[in-house]
């Protein structure tokens, strides 16, 4: 089972803070995962369209789209970082 | 070491505490940021905008973790008797507290460039957003390109 | 602005006075510097030597000047809402504060240069002078190589 | 009449912190002035020998040996600062 986390202006794009899914048997990394997600959530393409405005964590640490998954991984999408 | 928290601090407790823990300190030095009505301007393509409240927003675990490798790659490159980060989420108001990091060291230059190295990493490696709200309108801020630029000079170094 | 005493300061309540002149502030800065019990150690050809006491001597009304000069001088360079810089005289003993400096400003990079630059200039170009007294020993205080260093990074810009 | 101070480790080899005198005659600048004071205080010669180690203030304001005097000026002899 995958956690997936969704944070600020992309939580509130797609619209849930948090889902759980069983890792699909073709998705091996970030970039399957994200067209996976799209095919179950269309309107989730508004802010993953842009790679520049979408960071990918995994297992709480950034990560880029080659990034392999492994059940029970901890998968976080949210925007750069404004804190300070 | 390390605070993620709603509640407000005070600089001349966290002042004491750096001064006790680091014994025979030469220097401390304290950033400590503070939430502005009028966010934006230079630098800002929004301009500026009369705030009314800012919502900080987090990702509990990795924010600690973050700010914890941070801290950890700062005491590696400066000889830092203590170290001190406080982080305020939810909801702030102008004028309130909302970062704080503070540095003690045998001398100024390092306790400098440590508070600095920090804070830098804070803004653009700690998973935390900004949504401010003026009026009827909210929107989250945008990240900075001078926080970017910031970050590039450790590169160097 | 500019204090020249013998009695010790409150961080907070030079803090809090930042904040109240600076009005709708995004960043302050304090440095503070302590006598150290250890001084000298690395870059200090005399080693370490265990400080009783640190008698501090100054130029009464050059002092003032030179440091009014050093903030107007930050003031032009960086658009700061308040500063605030202290130094004590007199004899002084080990982790009593020394010195404050104190820069509020709209953004963090601001804030962080004018205190490190109203620092390097204090150290070099204010008339004070520190003997360290050490048992039965007592020197007056080397210039440091690195203080010289420090100002120099400054020319540039 | 000119008012010399001495400062820190000079004031200690001086033994003095204050001086008054008439600018004399043939003293045009900072220069000249110390070759008078080791006329007057032989002993000043531990102190002045090393340009190092000596700095020079006219009116408050840091100058080289070069600097004119005027009746009036208040002078000053030091070591390199070490405050902070």
């Amino acid at each position: 089972m995958l956690t997936i986390h969704y944070f600020a202006s992309v939580r509130e794009a797609v619209e849930r803070s948090e889902e759980q899914l069983e890792l699909p048997e073709n998705v091996a990394n970030i970039g399957d995962l994200i067209e996976h997600l799209l095919l179950l959530h269309p309107h989730f393409e508004t802010v993953f369209q842009d790679d520049r405005k979408i960071l990918i964590a995994v297992n709480q640490t950034v990560v880029d789209k080659s990034q392999a998954l492994d059940p029970g991984d901890e998968i976080a999408f949210f925007p750069p970082m404004t804190g300070g | 070491m390390i605070s993620i928290q709603r509640e407000d601090f005070s600089l001349e407790q966290e002042y004491q505490k750096l001064r006790t823990e680091a014994g025979d300190v030469g220097a401390i030095v304290t950033f400590t940021g503070i939430v502005r009505e009028l966010y934006g301007g230079t630098g800002d393509k929004r301009g500026a905008a009369k705030t009314d409240t800012l919502y900080l927003e987090h990702y509990p675990g990795m924010t600690e973790t973050s700010l914890a490798n941070i801290v950890g790659a700062a005491q590696k490159k400066w000889p830092l008797l203590a170290v001190r980060v406080i982080h305020r989420v939810g909801e702030l108001k102008p004028q309130e507290q909302i970062v704080f990091v503070g540095t003690a060291s045998g001398h100024r230059q390092d306790a400098f460039d440590a508070a600095q190295y920090i804070m830098d990493f804070l803004k653009s490696r700690a998973p935390f957003w900004k949504k401010q709200s003026s009026g009827k309108d909210s929107h989250w801020v945008d990240a900075r390109v001078s926080d970017a630029e910031a970050l590039a000079r450790w590169q160097d170094s």
